[in-house]
């Protein structure tokens, strides 16, 4: 945690599947192809995950920089704590989005000094040629922190793209707003690929990204395919892995390699059930991931749940697409029309079945969803304090399932997506003790 | 009404310390009450529904205790303490509820609230970040959509003509709001900051017609006010969140300083800009709310040089401080706040570009965190000397 | 004849006062009690016995510090930031940021010639203040005293994660149970509250010279642990407890200087120092 | 209990050790099929390996038995690690919900208010956890806090609950923090707030965390009080005075986690307590 410390490397996580295993390399790739960008002459851009324009992105050529993804690195290898002290130097308030302050703790360092900071992770996060935001009604961060960064620096021109997500509501049915939600998205995104053409010179190749999107799609098919195996008793791979696999899943969107991942961890996992090959030997009990980032910094406590016969065969994190058939997307030919569908058809993707169960909200019926889809014995959320996104709601969530559901046992665990500070192994691990014997005492 | 007699600024005090006590009434008479949060609600729709608006305030002296069952601590702290006294009853006349898409502590927290305090009404103006052509489109749609669905609730459709009457009224009302803002120019000021928001949270309570007289009586009390000759002290100007409660504007007037203007809600944020009327009134709501409100919720499109995008942003800041002879400025900035948390540093050293000192505070939005900040604002001003 | 100027400096654990003219004639520290009124009181006349003067003989009193309502003799009361600022700027002219460690809380102060152009003060928790130092020494079994000699004799030290006072108090107890020597924990320990401190005081820009005053001053170990991160050698007064009271007592002759010079009405709200129950 | 009664029964076949090593205080129960034979209380004092040693020996002193007369012996607790005789660990938890339902077989909640954390947890018949939530990551709902402002005040933490009946006029605690409550306390007297009035505003805060852990958990007749914090009457009539109930409290609240761990020690060595429940209830 301190600055002429190095940092201390987290101990390896042992994954369940050789596709997960090859995650880091495929990580470390990215980030290299990002350093390597400006001496090839590619553009590159700062970009969230989950912003509807991977495919646009991929189609212009420009190299992306993922910024969630820089940070995660930086807490998985506990090394995030020296760019959050120099968030804080600056002001920003150590409550704030925590990707943030360690992106901007290292935007900030790197133009102060005009060089890279000293050992920085996987060799660092380079000055962009743009920033590419998004205004979404799940994460305010996501509209502040390039606007902040302009702080450091001013030459780099950022799009933000509106991207709403239809409200669950009880007086009107999303159905009825549809239309002008993808009216707006699909003018945001055209200003998007204005924003691009203008910023890397080139034109937009429509039918390459008609090509792309169809890849894209495929890939969306593909990943819940693979995923949809783990219902498989032993369970062949667990959330540990879908925190790997999650990299191809949200930053790869669009490629091939993407494509071909997935298809190889649906074969994997096909050969792992012929074996009858589980995540753990002895499968006593099958878990939910049911909200919240996880603590990257802690990602053995994974390990940890397995040595004690708990596995995870589904989670909601990250689970990020469905498959293109169950959509039921318009048949448009603009790929930009299509890609507005998609973000407003999957955003939604719940809310009929919700809407059929008293009292259920989309996240509580996706919970009691995957609950019985991957018989599920108890349900595992992990509360980030810097995150209010993905982790405002979960108490509430867990209440409604048991109100109307069944009392099934929960846990909340509590600490950072990367803020190392806030985590307590022994308080961790006691919890998951007390909540492993709760889930014994309930199965007898 | 009573309460003409008993002038303005006692009236604004029983108000502001008995919260919503016109409201009950008001609902004993069986008008049906819609609670809202934020700046970002259309209150002029809400009114000509036949509604009653009410802006749900959260109480600094109140322990957060039951919101805790259901909501996270991680959560803006503002919130949880309207949510806390949600449950504790004190909102217990509410029909209704309608949230905007300000930030994730009110966003991502709608659920809790629409399920938890069961109300028969409940919508979320899912607003755009952005303010360019299409999202402004976008937002007419949004306010066409509630417009029609508090119709539906309401048993019969919102008219133009209801809806031009009530952008007057609160467009006069803003009026009175600034012309009583306005007295803080002056030299000494006429009227205290505390006395302001005590006012403003008042008028959020009554209806908007009562709220004129309301501003209009205080406006005359406080001019015949033979100004006692204070002091010269340091005019200050506080910017923030919703500062719904007088305890820390008074901690820092009782450390002997002026609050001469702010950039808050309620306040000037609020009440500086007006709706334009306009043949579909939907078209001056939606400019006001989407462009004309500066709030660091809004994603504003930088045109132009980076120098010209910050001017665009808080240029307005820089003015007030011009006008109102600001000797320094307070920035006061909730704990889990992302929209206004990460603009502290660009806003610190736009500050700094016109020379004029700024205190950066974070707080919890309780008394005693509020009362250690005491400290630092007296050394605040006996830094400015 | 000399004239007399006092400062006391009623601080969350130490309670300080200065008698001055040309220099210190008396300086007394003690505990700060609950009892706020009846100390402020004794101090005082502490103070006046060992300078041998009556209190009418003082010219101006300044209060300071946490407990600074709780003083009816004094003429004014100051924040301990002025008085900090003042104080450092006579005891060591040259020093451009001042870091005070003190009991409860924490602050940073930056100087251009003697006057406070920025200051920072740690909000949110306890963790980079003296209390965090006094908890864990609690959880460790060892006088707060023995804590800076304690850490440089360290062979490696441990990494405290929690931020919580409370929850590292812990942590280092989980530890020192797994058999961490206890040196080398409260090197981690200084390591810790030195991150939170400069995480803090860094907002400021940091310029030489660095003082660091307040009872955090007297722990060499943290001390040591803050200078790497600073990147500057520090200066500390020789009784760094006492640099508020005496930059009170500073402030006071200032305010009496400049009233006659300026022949300016000088604000005197003088109460007899005379024994106070704890309820008035 | 009476040490005495049990001592005249003569001297038992075999016992069996539970211990519970808490960062605060290390507790030590053992038990025969004549019941509870004896226990200790030690504080942890930083070294948990030390108190372990100490508080197993005193318990055996106080039994008069030597290790040897030891069947099993089960280590709960947070630094059970450290318990060098345990032959097998269990969580605390689960012990603190065996041990209440032993004493209390009515009972279906139990709140524990310990050092360094609060907690509650519903239990079902014979005792075994089925639903728990633990306090926030803060110490502000923890007993520790109580320790914290009893030093304030200059008063014993075991004082602290009669105090703060006396009070008539509440001070208000808002701040999570327990070290910034402490710092709240520390002005409040300053400003010449009466020691009682803050030791029950510090009690209500407390107690208000509570519920809202109560509430969260779903709560279900009887309730059971354990851990440091049920010593605390001002507390406790907080706590009831806030859920409208009276919770029991078992007569040694900080060792039944210990007694938990023995019971399971009984079981595992196969010596099942034959003692009644009647028995156990004067205890």
């Amino acid at each position: 945690m301190t600055e002429e410390k190095k940092p201390e490397e987290r101990k390896k996580r042992r994954t369940a599947t050789e596709a997960a295993a090859k995650v880091a390399s495929i990580s470390r790739a990215m980030i290299s192809d990002a350093l390597r960008a400006r001496e090839e002459g590619k553009k590159t851009a700062y970009t969230f995950i989950y912003c509807c324009y991977d495919e646009i992105v991929r189609t212009m050529d420009i190299v992306p920089i993922w910024t969630e993804n820089f940070a995660g690195i930086c807490g998985a290898k506990r090394d995030a704590q020296r760019f959050l002290e120099r968030a804080e130097a600056q002001n920003l308030s150590r409550s704030l989005c925590t990707y943030a302050l360690c992106g901007l703790g290292f935007d900030a360092w790197r133009e102060e000094i005009g060089q890279m900071p000293p050992d920085a992770p996987w060799g660092g996060q380079p000055k962009p040629d743009m920033m590419l935001s998004s205004g979404q009604i799940i994460c305010d961060p996501r509209s502040k922190w390039y606007q902040a960064a302009q702080h450091y620096m001013p030459d780099v021109p950022v799009y933000n793209i509106g991207l709403p997500i239809i409200p669950y509501e009880a007086d009107y049915d999303y159905q009825e707003v549809a239309g002008y939600y993808v009216r707006y998205i699909v003018e945001q995104l055209r200003g998007l690929v204005e924003f691009l053409e203008k910023h890397t010179g080139r034109k937009m190749d429509w039918d390459r990204l008609s090509e792309v999107v169809y890849l894209g799609d495929r890939t969306w098919n593909m990943v819940i395919e693979a995923y949809e195996l783990r219902r498989a008793i032993p369970c062949p791979m667990g959330t540990g892995d879908a925190m790997n696999t999650m990299v191809p899943l949200t930053f790869m969107m669009g490629t091939q390699q993407a494509y071909d991942f997935f298809k190889d961890l649906y074969d994997e996992l096909q050969r792992k059930i012929a074996n009858k090959e589980g995540v753990v030997l002895d499968e006593k009990y099958r878990l939910l991931w049911g909200g919240g980032l996880p603590a990257w910094f802690a990602l053995t406590d994974f390990n940890y749940f397995e040595s004690k016969g708990a596995v995870f065969p589904a989670e909601t994190t990250y689970r990020l697409v469905e498959p293109i058939y169950r959509l039921d997307l318009p048949k448009v030919s603009d790929p930009i029309e299509h890609l507005a569908w998609r973000w407003v058809k999957w955003s939604t993707y719940w809310y009929d079945k919700a809407r059929k169960r008293p009292g259920a909200s989309p996240e509580v019926e996706r919970l009691i969803n995957y609950i019985e889809e991957y018989n599920i014995d108890g349900v595992v959320m992990h509360e980030a304090f810097s995150c209010r996104s993905w982790h405002v709601g979960l108490i509430w969530q867990l209440n409604q399932l048991k109100k109307i559901y069944r009392d099934i046992p929960t846990l909340i665990l509590e600490s950072d997506i990367i803020d190392i500070n806030s985590y307590n192994e022994v308080d961790t691990r006691a919890r998951i003790d007390a909540f492993i014997d709760t889930l014994e005492s309930v199965k007898r | 009404m009573s309460k003409e007699a008993t002038g303005g600024l006692a009236t604004a005090e029983k108000y502001y310390q008995d919260y919503g006590a016109r409201v009950r009434e008001l609902k004993r008479q069986g008008k049906k009450i819609i609670g809202y949060l934020c700046a970002y609600v259309p209150l002029e729709i809400i009114t000509a529904a036949g509604f009653m608006p009410f802006r749900i305030k959260g109480n600094v002296n109140e322990p957060i205790t039951k919101a805790d069952t259901q909501m996270e601590t991680i959560v803006c702290p503002l919130v949880r303490s309207c949510f806390d006294l949600s449950l504790k009853g004190d909102y217990d006349f509410l029909n209704g509820l309608v949230i905007p898409h300000a930030c994730d502590s009110i966003c991502r927290t709608y659920d809790i609230w629409k399920y938890t305090l069961g109300l028969p009404y409940s919508h979320i103006i899912n607003m755009p970040h952005g303010t360019d052509d299409s999202s402004l489109k976008f937002f007419k749609e949004l306010l066409n959509t509630f417009r029609k669905s508090l119709g539906k609730f309401a048993g019969e459709e919102i008219s133009d003509d209801s809806l031009a009457q009530t952008v007057k009224a609160y467009n006069d009302n803003r009026a009175k709001v600034r012309e009583l803002l306005e007295l803080r120019r002056l030299e000494p000021p006429q009227i205290s900051g505390t006395e302001i928001t005590k006012a403003l949270v008042a008028a959020m309570s009554i209806p908007v017609e009562e709220s004129i007289s309301l501003l209009n009586s205080i406006i005359g009390e406080v001019k015949q006010k033979t100004g006692v000759p204070t002091k010269k002290s340091a005019r200050i100007m506080v910017v923030g969140a919703q500062v719904d409660d007088a305890a820390f504007i008074k901690l820092i007037e009782d450390t002997g300083a002026w609050i001469v203007v702010d950039d808050l809600c309620p306040g000037t944020r609020e009440y500086w800009s007006d709706v334009d009327v306009t043949d579909d009134p939907i078209d001056g709501l939606a400019e006001r709310y989407l462009r004309k409100i500066k709030c660091g919720r809004t994603y504003r499109e930088q045109k132009g040089t980076y120098a010209e995008y910050l001017e665009d942003r808080f240029g307005h800041i820089g003015q007030f401080v011009k006008d109102f002879r600001v000797d320094g400025v307070i920035l006061y900035i909730y704990k889990y706040c992302d929209p206004f948390g990460f603009e502290v540093p660009t806003l610190k050293s736009y500050l700094q570009s016109l020379e004029t000192p700024a205190l950066y505070l974070e707080d919890q939005y309780s008394m005693p965190t509020i009362a250690r900040l005491r400290t630092r604002i007296q050394a605040f001003l006996e830094m400015l000397g | 004849m000399a004239e007399y100027f006092a400062g006391i400096d009623i601080g969350s654990t130490m309670t300080k006062v200065v008698i001055v003219n040309e220099a210190v004639v008396a300086s007394v520290i003690v505990a700060t009690g609950p009892e706020h009124r009846k100390l402020a009181n004794r101090v005082m006349e502490e103070a006046l016995a060992i300078a041998g003067l009556d209190f009418d003989k003082i010219t101006y009193v300044v209060a300071t510090g946490y407990g600074r309502i709780n003083v009816p003799f004094a003429d004014r009361q100051l924040t301990e930031i002025s008085c900090h600022a003042r104080g450092v700027s006579s005891l060591l002219p040259t020093v451009r940021t001042v870091i005070d460690i003190g009991g409860q809380d924490c602050k940073g102060i930056k100087l251009h010639n003697g006057q406070v152009v920025d200051f920072v003060m740690n909000d949110k928790c306890a963790a980079g203040t003296g209390r965090f130092l006094e908890v864990i020494a609690e959880g460790l079994g060892i006088r707060l005293e023995e804590m800076g000699e304690l850490s440089l004799i360290a062979k490696n030290e441990v990494s405290i994660s929690s931020t919580c006072t409370v929850f590292a108090e812990q942590e280092v107890v989980t530890k020192l149970a797994e058999g961490v020597p206890v040196a080398n924990l409260v090197t981690g320990v200084h390591k810790a509250i030195a991150a939170r401190i400069y995480g803090m005081v860094s907002r400021l820009k940091i310029e030489p010279d660095v003082a660091i005053t307040g009872g955090g001053a007297r722990n060499i170990g943290l001390v040591r642990a803050l200078e790497p991160r600073l990147g500057y050698p520090t200066m500390i007064p020789d009784e760094p407890l006492l640099t508020g009271a005496i930059g009170a007592a500073l402030l006071g002759k200032d305010a009496v200087r400049n009233a006659s010079e300026n022949n300016l009405p000088l604000a005197r709200i003088r109460h007899p120092l005379q024994e106070l129950t704890f309820f008035t | 209990m009476c040490p005495g009664a049990i001592e005249s029964s003569s001297n038992p076949t075999k016992a069996v050790i539970g211990v519970d090593i808490g960062s605060i205080s290390s507790k030590a129960v053992i038990l025969s099929d004549a019941g509870i034979l004896s226990w200790a209380i030690v504080p942890s004092r930083g070294n948990l390996r030390t108190a372990a040693d100490e508080v197993v020996s005193q318990a055996l002193v106080k039994a008069s038995l030597s290790v040897v007369d030891i069947s099993h012996v089960v280590a709960t607790g947070y630094g059970a690690a450290n318990a060098s005789l345990a032959n097998q660990l269990a969580n605390d938890i689960s012990c603190q919900g065996i041990g209440v339902s032993y004493l209390f077989p009515s009972v279906r909640t139990v709140v524990d208010i310990g050092g360094q954390f609060s907690r509650a947890f519903r239990v079902d018949n014979e005792g075994r956890t089925v639903a728990f939530v633990l306090s926030e990551k803060c110490a502000a709902g923890s007993g520790r806090l109580l320790q914290v402002i009893a030093r304030v005040l200059q008063v014993d933490v075991q004082e602290l609950g009669e105090l703060s009946l006396k009070s008539n006029n509440k001070v208000d605690f808002t701040t999570g923090c327990a070290v910034f409550n402490e710092s709240e306390a520390v002005s409040r007297i300053a400003e010449g707030a009466l020691k009682e009035d803050i030791a029950a505003g510090v009690h209500r805060a407390l107690a208000a965390k509570i519920q809202s852990l109560v509430e969260r958990l779903g709560f279900e007749p009887d309730c059971a009080l354990v851990g440091g914090g049920a010593k605390n009457i001002g507390l406790v009539r907080s706590i009831e005075e806030r859920l409208g109930i009276n919770v029991l409290i078992p007569h040694e609240p900080q060792i039944v986690a210990a007694l938990g761990a023995a019971l399971i020690a009984e079981e595992k060595s196969g010596t099942k307590s034959t003692v009644s429940q009647e028995k156990t209830k004067g205890y």
